[in-house]
């Protein structure tokens, strides 16, 4: 884990209030793993003064590139949309343990669910799975036709499915509508996106191995103010817990309760 | 010669710069980032009796120049605090100053009288102000009479000096402060947090699960150090002041206030290595303001000239 | 049809949204920039019975996210307030809300009486809670017996409704806020400004002559939340809730809490349009978020969704 | 008084730590007096909070052009001092009441005495008074050699005298030796500059109309906060007071007690 000042390669525009962020940075050599995220100080000084926790969608190794794929909503995200070519970020990471990509062997079929902002770890994903020989469908919703982004990206890595809520593109209704009709037998699935989908995701028991990417507001990011806890799914009032910033945010269906 | 090392009672500091409770876990995870042996100490987080979850999700929110958080005081619990978290920290040249909690008062006796006892634990901060428990807690914090019976009865059983930790939630610090004294304390921390919160726009409900939360960061600062001016005139027992420090700059005003050694909170959410990098920093500072030792700016915004004779050409 | 207008004891407003005193003076320096019939109502500086000069400067220092002030109360006093400033704001069609202070209970009654009668004053704001003035004023603010007392006395004399502003630099906010009602208060105003200070780095002596100040702005915005909520819960009078308001979505979150109507203060200062262009932006905010009246907002973070059943599909 | 956003045309640094802002808007039309003032906002958001007042030292109404010149010292003239050309700056101004032009005829001697960042609004004063006939002589007083700006734009309209407090450029000392041992039987002087050293130059009786530019810590910068308050000098324990913002910056010596 580094904290560094980045600099931006690019920033791109890509759906409705979505941006793509290249960086650059040493920090690039440490990440390894899909799902993991960094922290990002949106602006110097107290305004806003928190970290804003966002997902590595793609890593290039060769460059000491990573993007960014985040939506504007509050300040945070909107003053980090600001940022231009050359401009330094300052960034925490790479945190968190990401997606085991070892649980998929080669040949095996993997089946990606993402929703919303929860699509962009599952690209990196897709990479890895694929460059080591697991076969991948990807199913990512949207709320509506402005707001896809990736899918062709995703194509090109394995069949890419997309629901958007209203209808306006793919198929209407959510993820789980596609993953009920379609009945894959996957042999694992990676899911990240709004605490619902999961649960939908681990109700659906789609596969045996089931591995879940949790959103929790953060502080630290590091593990050290336990602001981002959930209980265990087997102890759910009791004194165990994980924190989703340091023992996750990735975790397999049915470890922590959500 | 250090221009940095402080004394405080039970507490020889290489330097007055430590994290403040409950914004550095127990130091596993800075102790990645940085050796340790660099703070001048570590006030862990508040350790209660039994384990405690702590309060539901989301327990943070954002607030402007500011944060407020209600964790609720999660920690593993006396055992396994004096079992696992305080023997790693053994490896470190740090003292460590325990943050002790509870809901009763035989809850801090308890955990007072068997983690002073634990070899690198160099002083306990008793937290009579956490504003995220319900049952008592911030209660001792808000009454002068519980606040000093409290300290006597840990103060008996504790086997290292004892600070108290001061809620900036009341109307008169100082009488809490005086009655804390009056009962034994050896220092005074201050400030805890101040009771705050957030409403989601959309859901017009409290942001935080526990609807309210504790305040800190930068916001607070001038409160902490009205607070620590205030009170540093009315006792004579040392005090480590917290509340917003993001900089060298904010330490010096601290100490001008009249803190005697100082702690860093929220800041290390933001930047991990704010502590060293204070404390790299002060020397240079200090040289600049024309001081030999950090020493001479505690209380310098009241006290008389002459005690500070010896000072400056 | 109006989504804006509100009506409070003494006050029919055309929309929720008002100057703080002492944030506006008497309206003219802002009359120069904006028609001041727009706004919901003007809270004027605070009056005494005597001309006030206030104290030394410097006055104001800046915070992280706020600002303090110790202006101390300056003010041209009961007899030319009277006869200069209130009949010059005639001719604009706003209610005022006469901001009254004192150091004793004879300077609160004798302001109330002679200024309650001033034809554009439709409210009072009893100031028991100023923070830069030596005698009294504060304690009032503190001790929930005198600020009954007080109260009354005010209302008994009073010819318009009043409404009093509470300090937040207490232990017990509600029991401050019981004690006028039962009083017999129309209505609260809070919060007044938190006693903050800050030091200089050079001289190490406190930035404000008057050494400590208020702290307002976006920085106390969470503490101001928070005691509305907690007030609003136990009181019946409606509050006008202050602290930190910078935007349309500051109002939104103040109703959510609470109150029934909002003050901005130090956002003047840093755009002195603030007040008109929140005004201009809450209906469609308002729209944004599926409410068809900015009364539906008030306390909704706590009032039972039943009371509430008529409201979004 | 206008808030706009002024676009910045060009930043220099023109000095240690000094620079100099040229901004273009249409607040410029309203600018008439030199030593009148703009509260300027360095960042949007809340970090800082409050504007910074700062004397407007050259006005191009041509061009709708104002020059303001500042010395970086706290978080605010920092965060301004990183404006580029083509950025936006919201400003709030003209504020204040500046130099009485009018009070000085044709054919006077105007003596401006101006000492570190009380420098600036002299120039904007020496232009039009040289403009309309006024003989200028300028006294600069500086800390040291590196700080010393604008002593040729000066000398261009008026000799220039130029002190700086180590000696390491003009006469060593303070302006007020250089106003004691030259003896210019001035008709009017003009003074900004820190307040020791506009009392001296109240003190000296140097002419006998005297104008000083007061400088105090703002809130509001337009008179309705009351920040700024300061006695009158023949009252100095009284209820009567003068606004520096709004009554000021500028007062004839004598006026208000300093
Ligand atoms: C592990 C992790 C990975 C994430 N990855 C991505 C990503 O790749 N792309 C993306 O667009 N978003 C991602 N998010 C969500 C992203 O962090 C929030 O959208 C962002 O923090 C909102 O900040 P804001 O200032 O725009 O919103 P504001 O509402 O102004 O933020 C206020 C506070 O709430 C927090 N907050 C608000 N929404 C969320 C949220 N959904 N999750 C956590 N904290 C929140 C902010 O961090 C901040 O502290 C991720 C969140 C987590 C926890
Ligand atoms: C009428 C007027 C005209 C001025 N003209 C100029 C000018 O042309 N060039 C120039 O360099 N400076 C000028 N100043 C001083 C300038 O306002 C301060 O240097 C500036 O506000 C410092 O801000 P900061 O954030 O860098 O410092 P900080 O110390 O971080 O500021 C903290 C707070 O103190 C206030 N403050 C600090 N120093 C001063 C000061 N000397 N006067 C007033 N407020 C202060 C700031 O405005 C701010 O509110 C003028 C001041 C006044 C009152
Ligand atoms: C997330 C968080 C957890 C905290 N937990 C504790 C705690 O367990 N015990 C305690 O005494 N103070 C606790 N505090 C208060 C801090 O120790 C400190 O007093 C306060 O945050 C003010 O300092 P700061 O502004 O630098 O953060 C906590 C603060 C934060 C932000
Ligand atoms: C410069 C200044 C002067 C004030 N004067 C008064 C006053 O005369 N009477 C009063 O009741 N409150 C006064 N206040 C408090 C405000 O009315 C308000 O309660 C407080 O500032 C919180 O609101 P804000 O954060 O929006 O400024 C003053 C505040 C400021 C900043
Ligand atoms: S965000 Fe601090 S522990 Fe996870
Ligand atoms: S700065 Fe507000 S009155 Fe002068």
């Amino acid at each position: 884990m580094l904290k560094e000042h980045c600099s931006v390669v690019s920033h791109t525009c890509i759906a409705d209030s979505v941006y793509e962020l290249v960086l650059e940075g040493e920090m690039t050599k440490q990440m390894q793993q899909p799902g993991q995220f960094v922290h990002v100080k949106v602006s110097d000084g107290l305004d806003p003064v928190l970290r804003r926790p966002i997902s590595i969608a793609n890593i290039n190794q060769e460059k000491s590139q990573f993007t960014l794929i985040y939506r504007k909503q509050g300040r945070g995200t909107s003053l980090l949309a600001e940022k231009k070519p050359g401009d330094q970020v300052d960034i925490l990471g790479p945190l968190g343990n990401g997606f085991p990509v070892a649980e998929a062997g080669k040949g095996n079929l993997a089946v990606l669910v993402g929703g919303g902002i929860g699509v962009p770890p599952l690209y990196e994903l897709a990479k890895q799975l694929v460059s080591k020989g697991v076969t991948v469908i990807n199913i990512l919703g949207f709320q509506t036709q402005g707001s896809v982004f990736y899918e062709s990206k995703f194509a090109e890595l394995g069949q890419t499915y997309v629901a958007t809520v209203d209808g306006t593109h793919g198929t209407e209704g959510f993820v789980t509508s596609v993953l009920n009709n379609e009945k894959f037998h996957a042999d694992i699935v990676y899911s990240c996106g709004p605490t619902p989908m999961l649960r939908a995701v681990e109700e659906g028991e789609f596969a045996k191995k089931v591995y879940l990417s949790l959103e929790e507001r953060m502080g630290c990011g590091i593990g050290a103010c336990f602001a981002c806890v959930c209980h265990l799914k087997d102890d759910p009032e009791g004194y165990s817990y994980k924190k989703v910033c340091s023992d996750g945010p990735v975790f397999r269906a049915g470890e922590v309760a959500i | 010669m250090s221009m940095l090392n402080i004394d405080l009672p039970g507490l020889s500091l290489k330097n007055p710069v430590m994290p403040a409770s409950g914004c550095f876990g127990f130091g596993k995870e800075f102790s990645n980032l940085f050796n340790l042996d660099i703070l001048g100490a570590i006030m862990v987080k508040a350790t209660t009796p039994e384990p405690r979850f702590g309060n539901p999700t989301p327990r943070v929110a954002e607030t402007p120049g500011g944060m407020l958080n209600a964790i609720g005081l999660q920690n593993p619990g006396l055992k396994k605090v004096l079992s696992e978290e305080l023997p790693w920290l053994k490896r470190f040249d740090v003292p460590i100053i325990a943050n002790v909690a509870g809901s009763t008062e035989e809850d801090y006796v308890q955990v007072a009288k068997e983690i002073s006892h634990a070899p690198n634990v160099h002083a306990l901060e008793l937290n009579i102000s956490c504003p995220n428990v319900k049952t008592g807690g911030i209660a001792f914090g808000t009454d002068p009479e519980m606040a000093k019976s409290l300290t006597q009865k840990v103060k008996a059983v504790s086997s290292v000096p004892v600070y108290v930790k001061l809620s900036p939630n009341v109307t008169d610090i100082v009488s809490i402060a005086k009655a804390v004294e009056a009962g034994g304390a050896d220092g005074l921390t201050m400030i805890n947090t101040l009771l705050g919160m957030r409403l989601d726009l959309q859901t017009a409900k409290p942001i935080l699960a526990n609807r309210t939360g504790g305040l800190s960061g930068a916001a607070v600062k001038p409160v902490a150090l009205r607070m620590i001016y205030e009170v540093s005139q009315q006792v004579s027992i040392p005090i480590i002041g917290m509340g917003g420090i993001q900089s060298a700059e904010d330490v010096i005003e601290f100490f001008y206030a009249g803190a005697s050694a100082v702690a860093v909170g929220t800041q290390n959410f933001v930047d991990p290595f704010v502590c060293p990098s204070i404390i790299e920093e002060l020397p240079a500072l200090l040289a600049k303001l024309g001081y030999s030792h950090i020493s001479e700016c505690t209380g310098r915004s009241w006290k008389k000239v002459e005690q500070f004779a010896h000072h400056r050409a």
